[in-house]
């Protein structure tokens, strides 16, 4: 397959772009794989690239009920960071974003990930002990996380209203600055890529009806809509549908699916340089390449697979990014759309093994999906590969939710990811 | 953040040529909360038919009781009539359990008129009006903020709101009280 | 008179001239017009440059579709907004206008470099490079690619303008008011029913504006349409213009937004900009009629070339000739009227091109007749001119094979690739669509929502087809809704019913690699793209979208989604829809921020909740603090006082003699019944049953997961009233929680629950002179230590207000609480503050309670806890019935990790030197010298200077704490390392002398 | 905006008067200290989650204050029936019934 460069890409200009090939076979189903992989997002694909490139297991085929990349890989605001309070969670972000910093060179693939910085803005006292808190503890952790004033906050930050009167007035932020955006879609295609020049299948349109357990218990395969695969391993990475698949394997998922709300404006010439969040108002901002003001909305309250959230709340989250940046007001909705989100009791993702042998899990990343996606990928395949737990997704047990041992950044923090 | 409103001052709060919102002077209120088996008895101590369906209103005097939910009513009356209702349901609170828990400073009622009280209302209401009738009362949401909102006549509300949302609701009236007038 | 102006002709008001501005020259149009309509009356096209290459573009359409001509919009002062479209912005006297996305101007663009580069610049190029250096992105690539993109420039003052919003409930909505709309209304509104009818366009009538030869029931279209809508308004129909369906949501519910002010020379003050109009309708008719597709063919995209129904509207809507000398390239009979209209207005019409080898007879002879030349079974293959189209370049094709070309020279060319239903909103609703072979366009399916669709939206074409659907759609509802309807109909003559068909991109005998035929004219998506997008293994049209951005536009894909659907599916060699259609998404044309905020900002963006005491303290300069919604009086500062000062002096003066604090915002809840003591039992952590009336006690409330939820000090009036106290902010979820159990756990408990946060205004006076103050207020009570002792509760009057009085201490001094009615709080304030003086009272803020709890090791659910955090963690273990059956969290506290050893438990802190203050949220460690990352085991939940202690206090969960008193630990700043020492969580008087007095 | 129809108002409202209550018939056991620590976890925490017809609670806040249940589909978000508190489960058979016919497809 071609290797993507500025020659290739000359080369190809010069003989009117006909001879580019497909960046990933559309594959049918072999009757039997080492590894199944339910789900092809960022995530699913992902795990399959790693598989084959760290751990020399190509027999793969990665299986999405629709076309790769159609979930919440391409419907999320694309928000990277890793400033998180527990010490489970920012090594788990914090691996991601290691890997993310090299991903376009890894993949040959220009995923476009924007080191832009972002800014979680304090409004008020509980705000400050809670940043506060994460940033001591990101430092000794060895995140990258600082605190900045108000008048710091708006110096990076232009557009940022500062006035003391303000409803929910900037008493501070804290900064992460190797933090910032990625292109979601390349992240998608550019592991699809990557995973079928390593031989992996992607098989889309192709739902996946039933995961079958043997006598033992164990996985046997999992029965689609194009028959059924033979794979004594099986990896589940269906994000907001996880409940569905597991419970066809006999194991019910501590999780709820809601519907969560993004859009975009109109484009415009460069006006905002960073990603700024506001949990206080559960607000997300950034702007991205294409001009597009990208903002993200908090979910709504009931769960849903309906992927259409109402017009309350995103009226309440336009209202709020404009009080944050009145001059935005004149600016239009250009987009809205609507994705679905797996949420766990302790908002932290369920990452690896499960009580059934030879089957493997990566789900409940509420809003904190695409962020993870390489450090969750590498992490899962290495325990999908070796059959136990890797040191950072050790503590995202199931088990868990019986000890009471959560990781519930929410509670500590009263912060939405 | 909204301005100072003196809740202690009843009178005109704003008024344009569409509508006139006025802040009422305080009344006793009282939230009687009861079973079914026994309402009757305390209709009989107050001497007025607890409404049994939610919404509807009982009027007797200056007394007026309002079904707010299916073991709930809200209770106004004149505040010399204040002592006549607790006593009453107090009499007979050991053989008749029930509570009765005065509120009437926990709320503060502004009243709505004007040829365009009705649209005033939908700035902050999602209730279809045209399904409440003349002389009833529903407590739902007005602006995110929890209210009973009375219809006494076809252009004629009140909104009972509580003490520390009635300022930003009040706000919000004026506003549409000058945009009505635009109009 | 304006070049292109025909005299009489049109909508507009040739008596009411306008002048305007675009890019600072000044302009003369009428009333009535649009930016783009008065633009090409004077005669010019050019108004933009395209997204990637720049290349100069004129307006293809004359409505809310158009993807070209984009333009800043400017009303003095903050009142700027970009990407207006030109086609649908009104003018008025003194309206600034300029184009955008070229530098340094329109006709001369440096950007337009990108446009000879556009080999390089194909679909996904950025995904393949600007990968090395790798540290070139941040610095270099990014910014380039940032820069070149984006259209207009974002506003840059806050908007000075207001935006409004309303419910509305009616039975039918109508959206469209097209024949079939204003069909539909009426026949919804002579059933009695409410109804109402939305256009987004200044003035109701749709196509009829664009046709005004038909003629309905005998009349002039144009004279029908206004008795019509005189009779819509005698039948009550609320009928809104400039008013977009912008989004169709559950159940019926369609967002409005109305646009009130944008047309007018000097708006109203009190009139908003925009509304937004929340609509719930029983029944909705969706009669949007359908859209124009542009032909794909080499330079389709030169200012000049327009769609032909669009140069229709600008002749007969707003009587301006879109040229002198015209060709029309077309697929579909349509577009042969709009030649006959501009030919019988004095434009020439060079030639019709019909794609099609057999073009409608009728037609063929009227163009005969009008002396038109006709090329049948033509296509087009390329054009000429840079800032206005010159010529086009079109070929005989032989059954299949492109023959020689010719050229054709024109200053404006129309096309029309046929038309395909505005199915927008019907697809918010996730109403399925199915392909429909002969017309090639989707057409409604399966119906979620109650709602119609009627006219074009469903295929239908011709006004006269249109009307009956719209009369027949309306009855539906109407039925739908219980009532009955007759169903009328009504014959239209000079009707132009047609028919056409469908193409992907035009043959050519050109290197179709190299051809420019765009389908996305605004992202520059060519044809080529699409293709290699396909071949890129791009199997979906989602794919294909998000590759090649085609469909992505302002005009959200109204121009290109069926051309670009059309030819992806070609490449694939498949049928439209195996490849899919994306869905359209809200809203359906861009909407202003300003009109989803609407009344939300500012005072009124959310509420502030205040004290009935708060106003008193805005008077005497106190600082607040936001706590939840409520906003609450942080410190007090007196002249030159920082507020570390200022807490200082509040806290000495409360410990020394006496402090008042305005504890309104605690939560309250009235407990009564038969089962209250029960409730209680169950809900909280603590025994009731042997708690006496006239006494208090701290209460402690979990989740059922084991973790403390809130906690305050809780009242027995009576054997069977409870007066609860919560924390200020959680107090509706306390209530929420508690009804919970109650109502679906404990149904069979005779026991009310009723919210009296608000009935009561609470002052709390603390300091040795507590009593001395209050005792000559208070009436009906003996507040002696031995009538009235620490943790007792009663109802008196204090100062001839009714009220219940708590003997409660959160700072370890001799402490009361007056509870008393709301309207009397800041009166009763007043007269303590008054009568205090003699005892120099001083009131203190949130600040100062903090601190004076934080000596007495009191929690602050939420800052010493943090929803981990068990009774025994934060050791409150006594506070724990040991010998109840059962309570909210008992349950979960025997969980493995809830019993385990090395719990973060809270524990005293005191740093080494004693002056150090540690930060609140600082980690802390056991080994300072290990490497980074850190083993930490705990942290700081509260940190201050205690004047009592004589020095800096703290409190903090570290695991195992409550085992490692005296131990020393680490707090590990980023300047230097703090040594502090693990102590018990009670710095003043820990035998609780004070409170005896 | 969802519309819900409130068991004991017996009036069909806007969403905004209404929160949320999490998946219903999820009751809390009898004797809590006889349960084991999976069966605790699965009171706490585990959910059916289902795609279709969701049996849930919802609370009329801001109106009568009731918790009641709801069967709604969570696919289409539409509400195939609410009933009050403590009623028994309905049948979801008959319901998904009456739902083809009330469809408004034709």
């Amino acid at each position: 397959m071609t290797h993507f460069s500025a020659l290739s890409l000359l080369k190809n200009a010069l003989t009117g772009q006909k001879n580019w090939q497909a960046q990933w076979p559309d594959s049918q189903p072999k009757a039997e794989y080492d590894v199944v992989i339910v789900g092809a997002g960022g995530h699913g694909l992902g795990a399959a690239y790693y598989l084959a490139k760290e751990h020399g297991i190509t027999n793969v085929a990665v299986i999405d009920k629709g076309w790769l990349g159609g979930g919440n890989t391409g419907r999320n605001t694309t928000i990277i960071r890793s400033n998180y309070l527990y010490d489970e969670s920012a090594r788990l972000y914090d691996h991601a974003v290691d890997l993310w910093e090299g991903l376009s060179q890894d993949l040959n693939y220009n995923v476009m990930f924007s080191r832009r910085g972002v800014l979680m803005l304090a409004h008020n006292v509980h705000d400050v002990q809670s940043f506060q808190r994460h940033i001591h503890s990101n430092r000794l952790n060895g995140v990258d996380n600082r605190w900045l004033t108000p008048e710091e906050a708006k110096e990076f930050c232009p557009p940022l209203n500062i006035s003391p009167n303000a409803r929910y007035p900037v008493v501070g932020a804290a900064l992460q600055m190797r933090a910032g955006t990625a292109r979601h879609d390349a992240v998608a295609w550019g592991y699809a890529r990557g995973a079928s020049q390593r031989g992996v299948d992607i098989i889309q349109n192709c739902p996946v009806t039933a995961i079958r357990r043997g006598p033992d218990g164990a996985v046997e395969g999992v029965e689609t809509a194009k028959g059924f695969i033979r794979a004594k391993k099986v990896a589940v990475s269906a994000a907001g549908h996880t409940s569905v698949v597991m419970e066809t394997a006999g194991v019910r998922m501590p999780l709820e699916s809601y519907p969560l709300q993004a859009l975009v404006s109109e484009p415009v010439k460069p006006i905002f340089p960073c990603v700024v969040m506001s949990n206080t108002v559960h607000a997300y901002i950034s702007q991205s390449d294409k001009g597009e003001l990208v903002i993200g909305s908090g979910t709504d309250q009931y769960t849903s697979y309906s992927q259409r959230g109402g017009l309350p709340l995103i009226e309440h989250t336009v209202a709020a990014i404009c009080e944050i940046f009145p001059i935005f007001n004149r600016m239009r909705m250009l987009r809205k759309w609507g994705g679905i989100v797996d949420v766990t009791p302790d908002r932290s993702p369920i990452l690896g093994m499960t009580p059934v042998p030879g089957l493997y899990v990566n789900c409940g990343w509420g809003t904190g999906g695409f962020k993870a996606t390489p450090g969750a990928a590498h992490t899962l395949a290495w325990t999908v590969a070796k059959g136990t737990p890797h040191d950072i997704n050790a503590p995202f047990t199931l088990d868990r939710f019986r000890t009471g041992r959560l990781i519930d950044e929410a509670a500590a923090a009263a912060v939405a990811h | 953040m909204t301005a100072h409103i003196d809740l202690s001052k009843a009178g005109i709060l704003a008024e344009s040529s569409a509508v006139r919102v006025a802040l009422l002077p305080p009344v006793a209120r009282f939230s009687l909360r009861a079973a079914t088996p026994e309402q009757k008895a305390l209709s009989k101590a107050l001497g007025i038919t607890l409404p049994a369906k939610i919404g509807q209103c009982g009027r007797k005097g200056d007394i007026e009781i309002i079904c707010l939910g299916p073991d709930e009513w809200t209770i106004i009356a004149p505040e010399d009539q204040a002592g006549m209702i607790t006593d009453a349901c107090a009499a007979i609170y050991a053989k008749t359990p029930h509570s009765l828990t005065e509120i009437s400073d926990r709320e503060v009622t502004v009243r709505i008129t004007g040829p365009k009280a009705s649209d005033l209302i939908t700035i902050g209401c999602p209730r279809d009006l045209d399904q409440l009738p003349v002389g009833e009362a529903r407590r739902t949401v007005f602006d995110g903020v929890t209210t009973v909102l009375w219809r006494d006549g076809d252009q004629d509300y009140r909104l009972d709101l509580w003490r520390s949302f009635a300022p930003h609701v009040i706000a919000l009236l004026e506003t549409g009280c000058g945009e009505l007038a635009g109009e | 008179m304006t070049a292109f102006r025909v005299p009489g002709r049109g909508r507009v008001l040739h008596n009411r001239p306008v002048s305007f501005t675009f890019d600072g020259d000044t302009y003369q149009g009428l009333e009535g017009d649009t930016v783009a309509s008065a633009l090409i009356a004077n005669g010019v096209h050019l108004m933009g440059r395209s997204f990637k290459y720049h290349r100069p573009r004129g307006p293809i359409a004359a409505g809310s579709e158009e993807p070209n001509a984009l333009i800043g919009t400017r009303r003095g002062k903050g009142r700027f907004e970009p990407n207006t479209r030109a086609t649908v912005q009104e003018i008025w006297n003194g309206l600034e206008t300029n184009s955008q996305n070229k530098y340094p101007s329109l006709k001369f663009d440096i950007g337009a470099i990108n446009d000879r580069l556009y080999m390089l610049f194909s679909a996904g190029f950025y995904y393949k490079t600007f990968m090395w250096p790798r540290s070139f992105w941040d610095k270099v690539y990014e910014p380039f690619i940032r820069a070149a993109a984006g259209l207009g420039v974002s506003p840059t003052e806050p908007d000075p303008d207001n935006y409004a919003s309303r419910y509305l409930h009616t039975d039918v909505l109508v959206v469209g008011a097209g024949p079939a709309g204003l069909a539909a209304a009426r026949a919804a509104a002579e059933a009695g029913l409410r109804v109402t009818l939305v256009d987004e366009n200044a003035e109701p009538g749709g196509t009829l504006l664009s046709e005004p030869q038909a003629k309905i029931d005998g009349k002039p279209a144009w004279d029908w349409l206004e008795s019509e809508i005189d009779a819509l308004i005698d039948l009550g129909v609320r009928i809104m213009t400039r008013t977009t369906a912008i989004g169709y949501y559950h159940q019926n519910m369609i967002g409005l937004c109305q646009k009130l002010t944008d047309h007018l020379e000097k708006p109203a003050a009190s009139t908003p900009r925009e509304r937004m109009w929340r609509v719930r309708a029983k029944q909705v008719i969706l009669a949007q009629g359908a859209l124009e597709k542009p032909l794909v063919f080499d330079g389709n995209d030169r200012p000049g070339v327009m769609l032909a129904g669009s140069a229709q509207t600008y002749l007969n809507r707003y009587g301006v000739r879109v040229g002198n000398n015209t060709v029309v390239v077309t697929s579909h009979d349509s577009a042969w009227y709009a030649a006959f209209d501009l030919a019988s207005a004095g434009t020439r019409i060079e030639a019709i091109v019909d794609t099609r080898p057999a073009p409608n007879a009728d037609l063929v002879k009227q163009a005969a007749a009008r002396g038109i030349t006709v090329f049948a079974g033509y296509t087009a293959t390329g054009t000429s001119g840079r800032l206005r189209i010159k010529s086009v370049r079109i070929n005989k094709v032989d059954n299949g094979r492109v023959m020689a070309a010719q050229t054709l020279a024109c200053d404006s060319l129309l096309v029309c690739g046929g038309w395909t239903p505005s199915l927008h909103l019907f697809s918010h609703t996730k109403g399925t669509l199915k392909w429909d072979d002969q017309s090639q366009t989707f057409l409604p399916d399966r119906i979620t929502e109650d709602c119609q669709i009627a006219g074009a939206g469903r295929g239908l074409w011709g006004i006269e087809a249109a009307l009956n659907d719209g009369f027949a759609m309306g009855a539906a509802a109407v039925k739908a809704l219980g009532k009955t309807a007759n169903i009328k109909t009504l014959s239209v003559a000079d009707d132009r019913p047609g028919s056409g068909t469908s193409h992907t991109e035009l043959p050519t005998d050109l290197d179709a690699g190299k051809a420019r035929a765009f389908v996305d004219y605004q992202n520059d998506v060519t044809a080529k793209d699409l293709r290699l997008a396909v071949r890129e293994g791009m199997r979906s049209i989602e794919h294909v979208k998000r590759y090649t951005t085609n469909g992505m536009a302002t005009d959200q894909g109204k121009m290109s989604n069926i051309n670009g659907l059309n030819i992806a599916a070609d490449a694939l060699g498949k049928k439209q829809p195996e490849v899919g259609l994306t869905t359209f998404r809200p809203p359906y044309t861009p909407t202003t921020f300003g009109a989803f905020v609407g009344y939300h900002k500012g005072d009124h963006f959310e509420v502030t909740r205040k004290t009935p005491i708060d106003s008193w303290a805005e008077e005497n300069r106190a600082v607040f603090e936001p706590v939840s919604l409520w906003r609450r009086a942080w410190y007090f500062p007196k002249d030159g006082e920082d507020m570390d000062a200022a807490v200082r002096r509040e806290c000495r003066e409360t410990r020394k003699s006496l402090g008042m604090f305005d504890a309104s915002t605690l939560g309250k809840i009235e407990v009564v019944g038969p089962d209250a003591v029960e409730f209680m039992n169950r809900m909280y952590t603590n025994p009731w049953t042997k708690l006496a009336p006239g006494r208090t006690r701290y209460g402690l409330l979990l989740g059922d997961d084991g973790y403390i939820r809130d906690d305050g000090v809780i009242g027995r009036l009576s054997d069977d009233r409870f007066h609860i106290t919560t924390t200020t902010g959680g107090a509706a979820r306390v209530l929420n929680m508690m009804e919970d159990y109650l109502q679906t756990e404990w149904p069979d408990l005779k026991v009310w629950l009723t919210s009296t946060t608000e009935q009561w205004a609470t002052i709390a006076l603390n300091g040795p002179n507590a009593r001395n103050l209050l005792a000559p207020f208070v009436e009906g009570l003996d507040i002696s230590d031995e009538a009235f002792p620490h943790m007792s509760i009663a109802e008196c009057s204090v100062a001839g207000f009714p009220a219940r009085l708590f003997r409660v201490s959160f700072t370890g001094e001799l402490g009361f609480e007056v509870n008393v009615p709301a309207r009397h709080g800041r009166a009763l304030w007043e007269t303590l503050f008054a009568a205090g003086q003699k005892y120099d009272i001083c009131p203190y803020g949130t600040e100062t309670m903090h601190v004076l709890r934080a000596e007495k090791g009191f929690i602050i659910v939420g800052q010493d806890t943090d929803g981990t955090v068990t009774p025994y963690d934060a050791g409150a273990g006594w506070a724990v019935g040991k010998n109840k059956p059962d309570f909210v969290g008992m349950r979960a506290l025997n969980r493995p990790d809830l019993t385990a050893e090395g719990r973060k438990q809270l524990v005293g802190l005191l740093t080494d030197d004693g002056v150090s203050k540690l930060e609140e949220g600082a980690q802390i460690v056991l080994d300072p010298n290990q490497p980074i990352p850190m083993k930490m085991v705990g942290h700081v939940t509260s940190s201050y200077h205690s004047d009592a202690a004589g020095r800096p206090i703290a409190l903090a969960l570290i695991e195992g704490g409550h085992g490692k008193t005296g131990e020393t630990v680490y707090i590990p700043m980023p300047d230097r390392t703090i040594r502090a020492t693990i102590t018990g969580t009670v710095f003043y008087d820990p035998e609780n002398a004070r409170l005896k007095l | 905006m969802l519309l819900i129809h409130c068991p004991y108002c017996d009036e069909t409202l806007p969403e905004l008067e209404f929160t949320y209550g999490g998946e219903a018939h999820i009751a809390r056991p009898e004797n809590p200290a006889d349960k084991t620590d999976d069966e605790w976890r699965d009171f706490l925490f585990i959910r059916t989650n289902v795609k279709g017809p969701h049996f849930e609670r919802w609370r009329h806040a801001h109106g009568c204050g009731r918790f009641f249940n709801a069967v709604r589909d969570t696919v289409s978000d539409r509400f195939l029936t609410t009933y009050k508190a403590g009623e028994p489960r309905p049948d979801l058979a008959v319901l998904l019934e009456d739902a083809a016919k009330k469809e408004p497809s034709k």
